[in-house]
């Protein structure tokens, strides 16, 4: 593979271009694989990767109905974080922000990494104590984290509404300083090419229309370019995961959900790092392009839309401008929506499945980018090994039979109310 | 001051009303009616603005919503804003106007070093670079690529101007007043339809006001002019300019865009700067025209070079020459047009058309003005740098794939037709799927999805006459439907100029060893090679595409670029159009200002406030105000120069010590009556209810039906059937909507009724020792005693005249007294209760003091109810009832929920007595293990006990109950804190709860 | 903006409405035996199609009704409301 | 004074916004001292609604309004009403025709802030905030809304001249009129 560097850029200046390789191949589907990974968002992409890095396995097929990073990994605002009070999530998390740390070197593909840190903003002192609380648990379990008072705040984005005509003062915050953002499509075009040349088969425009099961146990799938054997395969669909799971005659504590976000148009870098507003739902960075990328609430219904509506977007920015009153006169650009799978305890799952061969990989939320890399690299190994690894132990699917659940928020089932 | 390019008398401007202005710097005029744009290029001004990456020179390019390039600073109004389409802005006096993303001026900018270096920034070239070293990145890299970023400069002031929203219904919206929107709102008008005709620009007519045709005998522009004039008369038409549909959503509703008053040199105080109309119409006609798309050509991006249709829109509009020597570069005839339009006013342009030489209407009319045609001609690239000066034309041979006659021609201007793109956005945005039609190379609208109708340019009708009758036909036909009248309207007799057939060409092929930058999208400088990178380097779907060269992502999305992109990967992958496909259109179709979107809800009306009846008297005295929800709460009372911790110790201790008062309005009260309210109640909460005597009141549990904690209150029978419930603040709408759930859906048998009463009642709490000492003196007449009114006892009277309600129930458990009075007499009682209590040495307290109060009792709130517990978590357990069924109760009995190392309230006191415990604070053996340190609890509520005077903690920890007695240490990295701590039971005050019995 | 039909008020604008989610999730009777299995079905578990969804709505600033709501959950589209006592096909 | 209504120290009489030389503006008042109470007939009640009289008046069907010079009966939604009258007889007039077996009835004459608001402009104040379609909402009906993100009942009680009384919860007062207000101060408003 044509490694990618400065001295590569200049010397295909000079032949004009003509000669850089395809990033990845578009191979027709052979008959049988080891492994198949039918979703070629982020998540599937990785994992392939992890499967034919770490685990040796390179007879692997990725299965994409349309175009590879065209659901969620290219529909995100890119934020990067393991601020997680529950153990479980921070630990995993943590982990996947090493993997970060190390992911344009290690993919040779500038994924953009800018840990530049994340604010979340806190309007009471209820309000701070809850963030010490989750603050407190990330810093026993390793991971940075800051209170900041008002003061210090301030300093940080002293462009917020600190004046007396606000009707939720800001009290203060909790800073993963180490938090940050990424290039989306990068990461899935850096996991792709890589996986590429390890020999795995990225095959988009492929539909899978059904699946083999036979006594319990995956044999294959079919899609609309023709069936595919399989000894295992792993399910990575994000907001598909229910129209699949029916397929199986499989029902998952799962709602599809749509989620909008938007971009301004692109000014001069006034903001660094990304700060969320505590009394309402949004969240804000500024890309590296200069657009104020935002994003907030659910629009409440199950949906499978990829748009939305624009009374979501009207209370998203309502809390923008509750934020930042300057954010008034810039103009937005763009909206779109993500499909997302809404577990019943806002954690993901990753696990083995009742049917032998089949495993699962769903539940992100609202936030799967995150979780790209460590999410690949867990479900790689509970498929390669044919159990989960530590670090999702408790992101399994029985959770929500015994009890143990991860609900940082403490909102239940109603995945609706963000 | 002359303006060189200003013509004597054509134009739709003001030429009586002179507007000054300055563009960097520069003091220039223009008229009334101008844009920046016509003005600057009046006063010969073509150089504004520095693209994205390479920092080439930009001018402008077009006239209204297409313009890739001329956006600027622009200050008015006492505010500076930053991209703003210079060819949309309206001129005012004293505006100034300055270019964006260059350094130190737009003529000598250092950026422009980007270009020199082109070679180097390829489509998608950050993705392979910039990872070596590696800490260059975050150190050096980064903040480089970030400080080139963004165009304008985002003020950072606040904005005084008011954004109003309006909420419309109408049967037909109409978007666009060209010829063909015209029509249909005529018609739709007068069959009696409530029509809305919204116009994106200041002027009405749309083409007509440039086209050279005529309708009735009577030219475009006045046959547009009558017709307005006479739909604004009619009382069901609403008429708006400025007015910009931007979206079409969901169930037929449209969001519109006014632009109020930034046009006006003066404004009334509270006239809106901009308004958002949401627009639910029967039906939507889409006549939103087309957007004229260009060829592609070596330096194409060259200031001076202009769409052909702007050219002629500046000319006939504004009266404004975009240059004195044109060269026409066109596929098609409507660029003759703009040809005859030069050449009506003296200048003499070079026509070059793609197309061999054959004839039509105009082709014919031209000849016979003498203009210069030149077929089977087109532009290689065009010189000058910061303003063309001349083109490289050349003659193409018959597969125009090379060149037969290479020459360079002087020129000022360029004016570009490739034939036109109709604007199929909201269509697409309602849910249409479009097709491709092979004869205008463009996609239109296919079968409606919603109630949308495209019609005209928006449709591909080119012609004026089909768009009239489009239009005429559409708007009769929809409206008749709706309002069941149908006026016979004749369709006006058309005289217009007949075209002949366009070149499928868009794109010129260099000749051997020239290699100058052919643009696609001008904003974002893509170019045609940065389009062949991705596609070579395998980014083949439309999607990859547009990602990785960024095609079509700037300002402007790609209105003048998607087509020409589309065509070029059609081209290189050998498919055609409709499969390689379109990227999605989404609203908005231009950005819109955030503050539109927004509306009103902004500073201290970002969310509606909620007020008790006393809240004066809070204000009046002191009190420092703490938000729950959207109420406003006295937090305490502040005297002198107390703070928070002193006046709630200060307050807290009076109750412990006195008597206190607190305003509880805001608790949520439910009304619940009938037949069935004590079964209801019996199946809402997890204890039992069958047997709760009238006048007797109950602390109750609810749960979710996933078992956890969802809200606790007492409820008071009332009489036989009815029940007075209470409800936190926080969730006192949650508990009303969930109660009417289950009685209308799942248990629709029961027969009763459930109402909040939050309001009808102002609640105060009198709690204290000195409590039924004063509660006395309020009652002179009651008997109060323990018999007579005793603990979760129930009483109605009279207070002072006005119907009260007495309680006996206790959050701070002290001797208590809740008092609910009507709202209207809440003030009335807390004055009464201020001037009787006085004696017993009664102060009021608020929620800070409550709060110390209900922790030191043990008593569970918010912090400790955070949507995780379950009843046994909070020591509530014996609330549940094993003998009945009630929400939730099924959930109880998993495994996770009957560990016995689950988490359990506990208190906790620190060893020295003196350090608080900062809240959030996690619960360790060792506070200097190695991390990851196991964490055994957290706390969830601390105070400063005001029984025992040191600090005390509630905390839900790890087989809490058989904790007690042992040490442990509360961290608080964040605080940098680690205080030894002593676990004791949660109930620390007066554990048997005699206070409240006594 | 949605705009539903409420069978009580008439079309109204989705922000009269609040969400309540799957109204084909039945809760089990009280008072009646029910297996785990059952019980975490009901709690948890959604069939969440694509296409044609039977759902909850509360016409909360409204006649505060809970209705049902058959809606495509790919296009938006409302085929049907109806009061919660009645059935949608 | 026993009684303090929810906009006592708010609503400031005069002349307010654009109302310069202008013939139309809004007339705003507080209406208060009015009784008000909830009339739910239960669901297994039997009884017919089509001979129940209160003040002489039916009880009105879906989104209308029965009315006398003292009283106004609102529909609320499916078997709910809400009586708001100047008679300080009202609730003997209810008790005396309804029964505690069929209808719950609450009183909540103290748990709504209205304002009344008058003159040809009037619906384009209430489109500033409320997303109802105004058309053929004339004299004579009523409805629940919203108004911003208030929840809201406007009774329509005459068409010409245009005047609504807008219904909120109490606590919102302060809030409602400032949003009302600040919708009228564009075209000039009243304030009686």
């Amino acid at each position: 593979m044509q490694k990618y560097s400065v001295f590569s850029l200049i010397k295909n200046a000079f032949s004009n271009h003509q000669n850089w390789e395809v990033a990845w191949k578009d191979p027709t589907p052979k008959s049988e694989y080891d492994v198949v990974i039918i979703g070629g968002g982020g998540h599937g992409l990785a994992t392939a990767y992890y499967l034919a890095k770490e685990h040796n396995i390179r007879n692997v097929a990725i299965i994409e109905k349309g175009w590879i990073g065209g659901g969620n990994v290219g529909r995100n605002t890119t934020i990067i974080r393991s601020n997680f009070m529950y153990d479980a999530n921070a630990r995993f998390n943590e982990f996947g922000m090493d993997l970060w740390r190390n992911l344009s070197q290690e993919l040779n593909f500038n994924v953009m990494f800018s840990p530049r840190g994340i604010i979340n903003l806190a309007h009471s002192d209820a309000q701070m104590n809850a963030y010490a609380r989750r603050g407190n648990s990330m810093r026993l379990n390793g991971i940075d984290a800051k209170l900041l008072d008002r003061d210090e705040v301030k300093k940080l984005i002293p462009m917020a509404d600190f004046s007396d005509e606000v009707r939720f003062p800001i009290f203060g915050g909790l800073m993963q300083p180490s938090a940050g953002t990424a290039r989306h499509d990068a990461v899935a075009w850096g996991y792709a090419r890589q996986a590429d040349d390890m020999g795995v088969d990225i095959i988009q425009h492929c539909e899978v229309t059904g699946f083999d099961v036979v006594n319990g146990k995956i044999k294959g799938i079919r899609t609309s370019r023709g069936d595919i054997k399989a000894k295992k395969v792993g399910l990575c669909v994000a907001g598909s995961t229910n129209i699949l799971a029916e397929k199986l005659n499989m029902t998952l504590p799962i709602e599809t959900h749509v989620l909008q976000a938007c971009v301004s148009e692109p000014v001069k870098p006034l903001l660094d790092g990304v700060v969320t507003f505590g009394a309402g739902h949004f969240y804000i960075s500024q890309s590296d392009k200069g657009e104020m990328v935002m994003g907030g609430d659910l629009d409440g219904y199950n949906s499978y839309a990829q748009r939305g509506n624009l009374p979501t977007i009207q209370h998203v920015l309502t809390g923008g401008l509750a934020l930042f009153p300057f954010l008034s006169r810039l103009k937005m650009l763009r909206t779109w929506g993500g499909i997302m799978d809404m577990s019943m305890d806002g954690s993901p799952i990753i696990d083995k499945t009742h049917i032998e061969g089949l495993y699962l990989n769903c539940g992100w939320c609202y936030g799967g980018f995150k979780s790209t890399p460590v999410s690949g690299w867990t479900f790689a190994h509970t498929i390669a090994q044919d159990q989960v690894h530590e670090l999702n132990s408790e992101l399994r699917l029985n959770r929500f039979s015994t009890g143990h659940l991860l609900d940082e928020k403490g909102l239940g089932t109603k995945t609706w109310i963000g | 001051m002359s303006q060189p390019f200003r013509l004597n008398k054509e134009g739709l401007i003001n030429r009586n009303k002179k507007i000054s202005f300055t563009f960097n710097g520069k003091k220039l005029f223009g008229y009334e009616g101008d844009t920046i744009a016509s003005a600057l290029i009046a006063n010969g001004i073509h150089l504004v603005g520095r693209s994205f990456k390479y920092h080439r020179p930009r001018g402008f390019f077009g006239a209204g919503v297409e313009e890739p390039n001329a956006k600027l600073q622009v200050e008015f109004n006492g505010h500076s804003e930053p991209n703003v389409n210079a060819t949309e802005m309206e001129l005012i006096e004293g505006l100034s106007a300055t270019s964006q993303n260059c350094w130190p001026s737009v003529n000598f900018d250092v950026g422009a070093i980007n270009n020199f270096l082109k070679m180097f920034f390829p489509a998608g070239f950050y993705y392979k670079t910039f990872m070596w070293p590696k800490s260059f990145w975050y150190k050096i890299y980064e903040p480089f690529i970030r400080k080139a970023a963004g165009l304008g400069v985002a003020s950072i002031e606040k904005d005084k101007e008011r954004y109003e929203h309006k909420f419309e219904y109408c049967d037909l919206l109409v978007t666009g007043s060209g010829p063909s929107g015209l029509a249909s709102a005529y018609a739709a008008a007068k069959n009696g339809a409530k029509v809305i005709l919204a116009e994106d620009k200041p002027r009405f007519g749309g083409t007509l006001l440039t086209d050279d045709v005529s309708i009735d005998n009577l030219s475009g522009k006045d046959w547009a002019e009558k017709i307005i004039t006479e739909l604004k008369s009619m009382p069901n038409v609403t008429v708006k300019n400025r007015s910009q549909v931007f979206g079409y959503y969901d169930h037929n509703m449209l969001v519109m865009f006014e632009r109020v008053s930034d046009h006006l040199e003066k404004k009334s105080k509270f006239t809106p700067r901009q308004r958002l109309w949401y627009i639910r119409a029967k039906e939507t006609i889409l006549s939103t025209g087309s957007i004229e798309r260009p060829i592609v050509f070596g330096n194409n991006d060259t200031p001076g070079i202009f769409l052909s249709a702007a050219a002629k829109e500046y000319m006939k509009v504004y009266g404004v020459l975009v240059g004195k020597k044109p060269l026409i570069f066109t596929n098609n005839d409507s660029a003759y047009e703009t040809a005859l339009e030069f050449k009506k006013n003296n200048v003499e342009p070079i026509i070059l058309d793609t197309r061999e030489e054959h004839s039509s209407e105009l082709i014919d009319e031209a000849k016979s003005k003498g203009i210069d045609i030149r077929f089977s001609h087109g532009v290689i690239v065009a010189n000058g740098y910061k303003k063309v000066k001349s083109a490289k034309i050349g003659k193409l041979n018959k597969d125009k794939n090379s060149f037969e006659k290479i020459e360079t021609v002087d020129c000022d201007c360029i004016c570009v037709s490739g034939f036109w793109t109709p604007s199929v956005h909201l269509a697409s945005q309602s849910g249409n799927k479009l097709k491709y039609e092979e004869k205008i190379d463009a996609f239109i609208p296919d079968k409606k999805k919603q109630h949308e109708t495209s019609v005209g340019s928006a449709n591909g009708s080119f012609t004026l006459e089909e768009s009239l009758k489009n239009g005429f036909e559409n708007g009769s036909n929809l409206s008749a439907k709706i309002t069941d009248t149908k006026t016979e309207i004749a369709i006006p007799n058309v005289n217009e100029k007949k075209y002949g057939a366009h070149d499928k060409f868009w794109c010129m092929p260099l000749p051997k060893n020239e290699n100058p930058k052919r643009f696609v999208d001008f904003q974002n400088d893509v170019s045609v090679s940065d389009i062949e990178i991705a596609l070579r380097e395998g980014y083949r779907s439309i999607e990859h595409v547009k990602r990785y060269t960024t095609l079509g992502m700037a300002t402007d999305q790609g209105r003048t670029s998607n087509l020409n992109g589309l065509q070029l990967v059609s081209n290189i992958e050998n498919k055609i159009v409709p499969e390689v496909g379109h990227t999605t259109f989404r609203p908005p179709f231009t950005p819109i200002t955030i503050g539109t979107i927004v509306g009103r809800e902004v500073g201290m009306e970002y969310m509606p406030t909620r007020k008790t009846p006393m809240h004066e008297w809070h204000e009046k005295n002191n009190a420092v105000f703490v938000d729950a929800g959207a109420w406003k709460r006295p937090r305490y009372y502040k005297q002198g120069n107390e703070t928070l911790f002193e006046a709630s110790k200060r307050e807290a201790k009076n109750v412990r010590e006195n008597v206190g008062i607190c305003d509880v309005t805001t608790l949520g009260k439910i009304d619940i009556k009938g037949p069935d309210a004590a079964e209801f109640l019996n199946r809402v909460y997890t204890n039992a209810w069958m047997k709760l005597p009238v006048g007797k009141a109950r602390y109750g549990l609810m749960l979710r039906e996933d078992g956890i904690v969802m809200d606790d209150g007492t409820t008071t029978r009332i009489s036989e059937n009815h029940y007075h419930m209470t409800t936190t603040t926080a969730q006192a709408a949650n508990v009303l909507s969930h109660l009417e759930y289950y009685l209308q859906i799942v248990w629709p048998e029961l027969n009763v009724n459930a109402v909040s009463t939050t309001e009808q009642w102002a609640g105060a709490a009198i709690a204290g020792p000195k409590s039924r000492d004063m509660l006395s003196k309020l009652y002179p007449d009651l008997d109060v005693s323990n018999d007579a009114l005793p603990f979760m006892g129930y009483k109605e009277a009279e207070f002072f005249g006005v119907p009260s309600r007495i309680f006996r129930i206790s959050f701070s458990g002290e001797l208590a007294y809740e008092i609910n009075v009507k709202s209207d007499h809440g003030m009335f009682m807390w004055e009464k209760m201020m001037e009787v209590g006085k004696e017993f040495g009664n102060q009021p307290y608020g929620t800070e003091a409550l709060s110390t109060l209900r922790i030191e009792m043990g008593h569970v709130a918010g912090p400790e109810l955070d949507g995780r517990t379950i009843p046994s978590d909070v020591s509530l357990n014996g609330l549940v009832s094993k003998k009945k069924d009630f929400i939730g109760k099924n959930s109880l009995g998993r495994e996770a929920f009957n560990v016995e190392s689950r988490q359990k309230i506990v208190g906790l006191i620190p060893i020295d007595r003196k350090s608080s415990i900062p809240e959030g604070s996690h619960i360790v053996q060792d506070q200097n293990a190695k991390l990851p340190n196991p964490k055994l609890g957290h706390v969830s509520s601390s105070c400063w006990s005001v029984e025992n005077n040191n600090p005390f903690s509630l905390a839900i920890m790890k087989d809490g109950k058989n904790m007690i007695g042992k040490k442990f240490f509360a961290v608080s990295p964040l605080k940098n804190k680690s205080i030894e701590v002593e676990v004791i039971s949660s109930h620390y005050v007066d554990p048997e709860g005699k206070r409240v019995r006594s | 903006m949605l705009y539903i039909k409420c069978p009580y008020c008439g079309l109204r604008a989705q922000k009269e409405f609040s969400y309540g989610g799957d109204a084909t999730v039945k809760r089990p009777n009280i008072n009646e035996e029910v297996s785990s299995e059952d019980w975490d079905n009901f709690v948890y578990m959604r069939k969440s199609p694509r296409g044609k969804h039977i759902e909850l709505w509360q016409h909360i600033a409204g006649c505060r009704q809970w209705i049902k709501v058959q809606r495509d959950t790919a296009t938006h589209e409302i085929f049907q409301t109806a009061k919660v006592t009645e059935e949608i096909r | 004074m026993k009684n303090v209504s929810a906009l006592e120290n708010i609503h400031k009489h005069g002349l307010f916004g654009n109302h310069d030389s202008k013939d139309e503006i809004i007339n705003i008042k507080e209406i208060k001292d009015i009784l008000i109470y909830q009339i739910v007939k239960y669901k297994k009640s039997l009884i017919s609604i089509d001979k129940l009289k209160i003040d002489n008046l039916n009880l009105p069907q879906t989104l209308l309004v029965s009315s006398n010079v003292n009283t106004r009966i609102l529909w609320m939604g499916p078997d709910n009403w809400l009586v708001v009258s100047k008679n300080r007889e009202i609730e003997k007039s209810i008790l005396e025709n309804l029964s505690h077996d069929d209808f719950a009835l609450t009183d909540l004459s103290h748990s709504r802030t209205i304002l009344e608001l008058e003159g040809s402009l009037v619906d384009e104040v209430l489109k500033k905030g409320c997303p109802l379609n105004l058309d053929g909402l004339d004299e004579g009906k009523c409805s629940n809304s919203a108004f911003h993100a208030i929840t809201i009942t406007i009774d329509f009680i005459s068409s010409n001249p245009r005047k609504v009384r807008v219904f909120a919860l109490r606590s919102f007062g302060e809030s409602l009129y400032h949003s009302i207000t600040d919708a009228c101060l564009e075209f000039g408003y009243k304030a009686e």
